[in-house]
């Protein structure tokens, strides 16, 4: 049976692991067809949103997991996966269980998660620091001391896309590298608009203001045209999320020898889990139907999930899975997730609205130095306030 | 009476009489380099190389290899020519799993641009005749309102406009596209195809009526074959609206019948390592290839169907 | 005999503006009558009226004794013609003229039949396979009023159908069209504001002022007794010179003095007795002014020439007199020069009087 | 005499019923779509609708909230230069253009083709190309500085404070050749003896179109005028090609913030809060115009 | 008298079509000349070159004895009128009829001065202050003439000022130039295409076809002596009667002859002998027949009348005679029924006798 899958996966790392997924899911006798939509979920989620609301929805469609489809599932839309889950056990073995958690609504399970994405690490390219004579930063302090080493040899010491979403992310990982756990879930799980506005949120915006001064004249848009600027060796480092990796592996990059990654920034080492899930709208079609849950199921297939993180860079959903293969990246990020320093993303703990208010201010913030460290945190707590 | 004179000796006869006087003769010594010609020619083709510029960057730039464009300049033409980049963007460049390029899309805009430029023509040309010749009460009043709903913008309009759709049960087919494009061409449209019938003489119409033809008779017999140059205007203009749209393909459609401007937003979004400026410009120009062909063969028309219908309010 | 056309009390408003006030009209089977006045006193609103083509906001209509006042155009029996042809450009004239007779489903043979009779009737045979770009604005015409021909209909309806047209061809195509109405003997309605038209086609003429018809007349009859002073002064070219003043006794008669001076009114038929002291006006038209044309029985008034205009045929004089100018028209070959004196003589049984309030003739 | 038969007039409603048949599409467009839609849009406006609209109603908030909202302002300031300016510099060049085109210049069509042509062009390939050529690093900037002068400076997309005037340098260059056309036409209808009195009169000849021939051609600016605004209005996939509202939020447009709140932040309440404001800055400016414009005038 | 417009071996083309040819033509001083021709033959475009709207192929120009081929329009001296008025529409009509003189950089109260001076000529003292949209045809007409007349030209050109008027009013601002051209005694060059304005303006009129002058003489003599057949059919309403035949000589005379009936050339004045054998165009116009009018010289036609048409002051008469229709025009009371018997007399002191071949008057 044909499925149409809907996506926003189309950098050269990203196409490759979803051939893998479509390669599991063929297997299975069915067809999967591809519905990508280039230039990022914002662009891609009002298209899938208004297919599945106006009645002619797709087969499946990625979201990040977390509250992005709470509405649509909470009317109805959205197909309810209890059953294949049950049937495979879906939660013994995913890990950590916080990504099955942001799946379930009112005891049912309506995603299935394909990866773990974690946004807190930093991306060095190590011939950069070797032009500008500097050692590669063992973590984001050191880095922010060799800015000006780089700027002289003409690098760029930070880079940083265009597009909100990636300023937001950046200023995310800022609080929990630099501010640690507890300042993170103080502001985004509990909405502590006091926390945001203290002395502890007001470091991190002083870093976030050196970070920008950092990033000035990136002038690019994509996130992988500033990962491509590390890879190439013209800019310092990135702050991105492990999807990164992917690009440094295509390129045919060596972690450790070409490039290093420092998870946690370097410092607190800490990662949220947050990742891509797949939906499965409400179909009439008895056959589709069943098409669906063999393509959850394919999902979390361990071998599935192995050939589709190795290519995306992300970590598998299951801790039962054989990662000898994984690189030196994958590996610092495992051990991460072993030790169980495990937070949920902002994704899962905010709402979009919050969310792109957030991507608003932050976006703002990092082009604009008229902006001063102060203001935004006022604002930042603003946002908070009236989160929910 | 001994005044016989042919015309001739008429003009001899004025010479007679004239009074001498010097002066120049014959063709005024005309400079086609007069200061005026020079001015009136300079900033016009001043201006067109303003409106050149891009037309020839992206042609330049689709013909080079990646390498050169790296190193050299956009404005410098290709040391090596390659249409490499045209034949990928037609027919190989990627997005998702998809590696076959615009080549998909083509057919896909085709197949909504046929009927959604014919449909809303149809409508909208109907709709201007009878708000020029069969006027009521009221029907001025409706389309005020459609004017001013020239003035939404598209955005705003989806939501309602998807559980319209929905409501009829015709999300996601060609058929929901062809009348939301409809929609969104219908208030201009019919303010062009109004002023235009408008314009002919009202007379025509009367004398149609005393012929005894009705409301769809005069319609085609007589105004239809009239109407020519504003229908090449609606067209020129509900082809490239209809060929570039981009958000209404998207979300009205599914991925099997997306338009050409959503695989080309694909190929120039979807950035694999580094951007591939000449495989985007090469879609570009692809993408862009039908509404120039139009605009080419019949802009004469253009202009021509303009003064007829859309400068007299 | 029978009336072909009926008006009956007919009002016509747009919004506030009354343009058609009240009307009657009768139009007896095969006359040619001439709705004659000046631009936007409603002729064509009250032509459209009868065609169908505006509805009345009062009274009713009759053609051929059917009241037809809600009635289509088409199914009212009557043809128009219109001051710009209105000929459907896109197609041949020979489809211009069967156009109405293939939407009423006439056969083929039929239609052939007509359009034949109606090109030979106007002499545009060899103009069918063009399009109307391609004619002549005589033949254009021609070619519209062909298409009121084929369709077989009671009544002929023209609305200035030869204002478009350049001196010459106006003057054939007027001929032309009185001696279809000869031949055809239909019932014309004819709506012009050359009053050349107007007294050389019509059988009657209509003149209308502000949407109401003043005088409803033979031709003769308005141009020798209009009924009033607006009839006067539309009628005639150039106009009835009118002198103001009163009417005065002297001598046991009745005089016109305008300016002190004195004109016998012998010769004039009043409609009643002419009460002295009454202010009237005193009409004479040009022509009905003699120049130095002493007759037995007229007196004779002296004058001086302010413009001469020759006209070729005629020449035209404006003369001083009494402190009114006064337009004369005499024969061509008599000239004279602006500054000279001339005698001026009238003939009173072809002048009008009217009362200076009511401004009707008396 | 006529008999006196006094048949009333026939229904209104059903009189050339054809007519009110063919204008079905165009009156269920004009309720429907348009006044159906922005009244449940401002309905809407007064919710908390998140992704799916909900009746609950919260009052103002949203409306409290978006003129809060530092990008709310940001979009309204942009769409204001960009209007003001747009509308000035179509007008304007545009006009120029059709001047010079109207002076019997030789190659016309093909000049009149190279204005025009931009046009045919959708927005996204119009904004990739600008993009392209106003990019510091190989755009303008760049050659200027490989000629030598090294410390030009041209980066209007990538500088927050001039980025709409970037913008605004695409959107003319696109625009500007339909101006072109519409005003051309309209000179071409001017009584040419309107040329030759001036001429008698030895009024110069930018005298003659500043004073004459622009007040002469009212009606051809007013529908210039319209279709301008309502693109202005509409703004949205250019500033997506070109800079997605960037740098930070310094291109941000209204008709983006509607787009953004309603599918990305999931707020439709607040979507249609901001549609709301962009209807009723429509309609301030229209009605009255529209009003005097087609208010009294009927067909002659 | 000095020669206030002279014009030299002027020739024009458009590209492959020649407009005017080799054209020569000396007004003068004071003089009222009007250019009469059919549509397209080329009037506009000489007045254009007059007034150095249009630079001529070839030839010179010169107004007041200078060469003026190359000048600015506003350095010629000259003020033109145009059929459509040419109004500028947005300002007053007070600032239409400043506007060239404040460009000109005349000081103020000379302006005002000049304005009110025009104003009271033309009676426009009350609509200064209005706009041309609210003005009717024949004021818009008399402010464009202001226009002129504020410049203080030499040379005034006129192009078909009054063809946009109905009837009444153009016959009235006729009135009005002629008297304007009396008092102001410029120069003055009018064309038109309607002759009676020819007729009644001109001191002189020059006839033109395709670019070429036909006939150039005062109004009189072209009406009564055209130099060939084409002004001879152009001017006149109805047009003069055209009979072609041939001379014969019967009884020591010649005579004409045509379709068998032959007719007596008494009193007709050739330009040379009559050669018998000739083929030849005889032309009579429609006031020099007479009717039923047996004078002891003339001889008498038996005809029939075809068809009627009564204008009021004339009685317009369609003849069947010899197998062609003549128009004869009689005083308007004398009525004839169509399908009477008449006779018909000619006056041959007045008719046309043409070559057959060349066309011109013999
Ligand atoms: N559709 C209309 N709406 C409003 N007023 C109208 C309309 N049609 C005509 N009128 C007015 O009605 C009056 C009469 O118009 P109508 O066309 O009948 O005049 P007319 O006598 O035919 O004049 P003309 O000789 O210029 O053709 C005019 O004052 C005109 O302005
Ligand atoms: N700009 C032009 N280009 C080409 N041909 C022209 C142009 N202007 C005039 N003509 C031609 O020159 C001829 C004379 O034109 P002109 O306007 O002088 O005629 P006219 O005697 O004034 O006619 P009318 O009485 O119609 O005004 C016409 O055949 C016309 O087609
Ligand atoms: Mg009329
Ligand atoms: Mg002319």
């Amino acid at each position: 049976t044909d499925l149409e899958v809907t996506h926003w996966w189309t950098s050269g790392g990203e196409a490759a692991a979803v051939k893998e997924l479509a390669k599991g899911f063929d297997a299975t006798g069915n067809k999967w067809v591809d519905g990508a939509i280039a230039g990022s979920g914002g662009t891609a989620r009002p298209i899938m949103i208004s297919r599945i609301t106006g009645g002619d929805p797709m087969g499946a469609t990625q979201f990040n997991h977390g509250r992005q489809a709470q509405e649509l599932v909470e009317a109805g839309l959205m197909r309810d996966l209890t059953a294949v889950a049950e049937k495979g056990k879906w939660k013994d073995i995913i890990k950590p269980a916080s990504l099955l958690e942001s799946c379930t609504i009112n005891g049912k399970i309506y995603c299935a998660p394909v990866n773990i994405h974690s946004w807190q690490w930093l991306w060095l390219s190590n011939e950069a620091f070797k032009k500008a004579g500097v050692d590669v930063p063992k973590n984001w302090n050191e880095f922010v001391a060799a800015g000006p080493a780089l700027q002289k040899a003409g690098i760029q010491p930070l880079a940083l896309g265009g597009q909100p979403w990636q300023a937001t992310g950046a200023f995310d990982t800022l609080i929990i590298s630099l501010g640690g756990k507890d300042l993170y879930m103080k502001v985004f799980k509990d909405k502590d608009a006091k926390a945001a506005a203290g002395p502890e949120m007001a470091a991190i915006f002083k870093a976030a203001n050196e970070a920008r001064k950092l990033a000035k004249g990136t002038n690019v848009q994509d996130w992988n045209q500033a990962t491509n600027m590390v890879v190439t060796g013209k800019a310092g480092g990135q702050i991105m999320g492990d999807w990164a990796q992917g690009e440094f592996q295509l390129a045919g990059k060596k972690a450790g020898t070409d490039y290093t990654c420092l998870p946690g920034l370097g410092l607190n080492q800490y990662l949220t889990a947050g990742g891509d899930a797949f939906y499965f709208p409400v179909l009439k079609d008895k056959a589709k139907s069943e098409a669906q849950d063999k393509l959850a199921e394919t999902i979390v297939d361990p071998k599935v999930q192995v050939a589709f993180n190795l290519k995306k860079g992300s970590l598998p959903v299951r801790g039962d899975v054989d990662l000898s293969s994984a690189n030196d990246c994958m590996k610092k990020g495992l051990e991460v997730l072993a030790k169980g320093n495990i937070l949920s993303s902002t994704d899962q703990l905010l709402s979009p609205d919050t969310q792109k208010q957030k991507e608003d201010l932050f976006s703002q913030f990092f082009a604009n130095e008229s902006i001063t460290p102060e203001a935004a945190q006022k604002r930042f707590a603003d946002i908070i306030a009236s989160a929910n | 009476m001994a005044n016989i004179s042919t015309l001739n000796s008429t003009a001899a006869g004025f010479d007679a009489v004239s009074p001498q006087v010097a002066g120049p003769s014959g063709r005024k010594p005309r400079k086609v380099l007069s200061r005026r010609n020079i001015i009136l020619y300079g900033l016009l083709i001043v201006a067109a190389l303003y409106y050149l510029l891009p037309l020839y960057v992206m042609i330049v730039t689709s013909m080079k290899g990646m390498p050169e464009i790296r190193m050299g300049n956009i404005f410098s033409p290709p040391m090596e020519i390659t249409f490499e980049p045209w034949a990928k963007a037609w027919a190989s460049a990627c997005t998702g799993l998809n590696c076959d390029g615009l080549s998909r899309g083509f057919w896909n805009s085709v197949r909504i641009l046929v009927p959604s430029v014919l449909v809303s023509i149809a409508v909208a040309s109907v709709s201007g005749y009878a708000l020029a010749n069969w006027r009521f009460k009221g029907s001025e009043l409706f389309f005020s309102i459609l004017i001013i709903g020239a003035f939404i913008p598209y955005q705003v309009m989806i939501y309602p406009i998807v559980i319209i759709l929905r409501e009829l049960g015709i999300y996601g087919t060609l058929t929901g596209l062809v009348i939301v494009h409809t929609i969104f061409g219908m208030p201009i449209l019919t303010l062009l195809f109004r002023n235009y019938f408008t314009s002919l003489p009202e007379e025509l119409f009367k004398a149609a009526r005393i012929d005894g033809a009705g409301f769809w008779q005069i319609y085609f017999r007589i105004m239809l074959p009239m109407a020519l140059p504003i229908f090449v205007v609606a067209m020129i203009l509900q082809v490239t609206g209809i060929w570039n749209d981009f958000l209404f393909g998207v979300v009205f459609t599914r991925p099997d019948s997306y338009p050409m401007t959503v695989q080309l937003n694909n190929i120039v979004n979807s950035v694999q390592g580094v951007k591939e400026y000449n495989v985007n410009m090469a879609a570009t120009l692809l993408t862009g290839a039908v509404p120039l062909i139009v605009y080419f063969v019949s802009g004469r028309l253009f202009v021509r169907g303009i003064a007829a219908g859309a400068v007299k309010g | 005999m029978a009336n072909s056309v009926s008006i009956r009390k007919l009002s016509l408003s747009f919004g506030a503006v009354t343009v058609l006030k009240d009307l009657n009209l009768d139009i007896r089977d095969g006359e040619f009558i001439v709705l004659l006045g000046s631009s936007g006193c409603g002729k064509s609103t009250l032509l459209n009226c009868i065609a169908g083509l505006l509805e009345p906001t009062e009274g009713q209509i009759f053609i051929k004794d059917r009241n037809v006042t809600w009635e289509e155009p088409k199914d009212r029996g009557i043809g128009m013609v219109f001051q710009s042809y209105a000929l459907y450009p896109q197609i041949t004239v020979e489809k211009n003229l069967s156009f109405g007779l293939q939407v009423a489903k006439v056969p083929k043979p039929e239609i052939d039949k007509r359009v034949a009779r109606a090109a030979e009737i106007l002499q545009i045979g060899p103009l069918l396979k063009r399009r109307p770009a391609a004619l002549s604005g005589g033949q254009r015409q021609r070619v519209a009023i062909g298409r009121a021909l084929v369709r077989d209909v009671d009544v002929f309806l023209f609305d200035e159908p030869l204002s478009n047209l350049d001196a010459k061809l106006r003057s054939e195509l007027r001929v032309e069209i009185k001696r279809l109405h000869q031949s055809l003997k239909n019932t014309m309605i004819y709506v012009t504001h050359d009053q050349i038209e107007a007294l050389t086609l019509a059988d009657r003429i209509a003149i209308m002022k502000n949407g109401v018809i003043q005088q409803l007349d033979d031709p003769i009859a308005i141009y020798n007794k209009p009924r009033n002073l607006f009839v006067a002064g539309f009628i005639g070219s150039p106009s009835m010179n009118f002198l103001r003043g009163e009417l005065i006794e002297t001598g046991g008669k009745t005089v016109f003095r305008t300016n002190g001076v004195d004109f016998s009114l012998d010769g004039y038929e009043a409609n009643g007795p002419l009460a002295a002291g009454r202010q009237v006006v005193l009409g004479l038209r040009p022509e009905h002014i003699g120049i130095d044309q002493p007759e037995a029985d007229r007196e004779l008034h002296q004058a001086v020439v302010d413009i001469e205009e020759p006209m070729g045929a005629d020449n035209l004089l404006w003369l001083k007199h009494a402190g009114h100018t006064m337009s004369v028209r005499i024969a061509g070959a008599r000239r004279y020069a602006p500054g000279s004196q001339v005698r001026m003589s009238f003939d009173m049984r072809l002048a009008s009087l009217f009362d200076a309030q009511t401004e009707d003739r008396i | 005499m006529a008999p006196h038969s006094s048949a009333g007039r026939p229904s209104q409603l059903f009189k050339n019923l054809n007519s009110k048949i063919a204008l079905i599409p165009m009156m269920l467009v004009a309720l429907v779509v348009f006044l159906g839609g922005t009244v449940w849009t401002v309905v809407y406006s007064f919710t908390r609708s998140g992704l799916l609209p909900r009746l609950s109603f919260v009052g103002l908030d949203q409306y409290e909230r978006l003129w809060a909202a530092p990008r709310w302002i940001i979009s309204i300031q942009n769409l204001a230069i960009y209007g003001i300016l747009s509308l000035i510099f179509s007008l304007v060049i545009g006009f120029v253009l059709a001047a010079l085109m109207d002076q019997k210049i030789r190659f016309e069509n093909t000049f009149r083709t190279i204005f025009l042509y931009p046009f045919a062009l959708s927005f996204i390939v119009t904004g990739l190309v600008w993009q392209w050529i106003l990019n510091p690093e190989f755009g303008v900037q760049s050659i200027v500085r490989s000629l030598g002068w090294s410390t030009f400076e041209f980066d209007p997309l990538y500088n927050s404070d001039i980025v709409i005037y970037g913008i605004l340098i695409a959107g003319l260059w696109q625009g500007t050749g339909l101006v072109m056309c519409l005003m051309l036409a309209g000179l071409r209808g001017i009584d040419e003896d309107i040329w030759k009195a001036s001429r008698v009169d030895g009024i110069p000849m930018w005298k003659t179109y500043v004073l004459i021939i622009i007040p002469m051609m009212r009606p051809v600016f007013i529908t210039t005028l319209v279709l301008i605004a309502s693109g202005i209005v509409k703004v949205y996939d250019l500033v997506v090609a070109q800079t997605s509202g960037g740098p930070g939020i310094a291109s941000e447009v209204p008709a983006k913030y509607v787009y953004d709140y309603m599918f990305q932040a999931q707020n439709l309440g607040q979507g249609f809060a901001a549609s709301t404001m962009m209807l009723v800055t429509v309609a301030i400016i229209i009605i009255p115009w529209a009003y005097l414009e087609f208010g009294g005038k009927k067909r002659g």
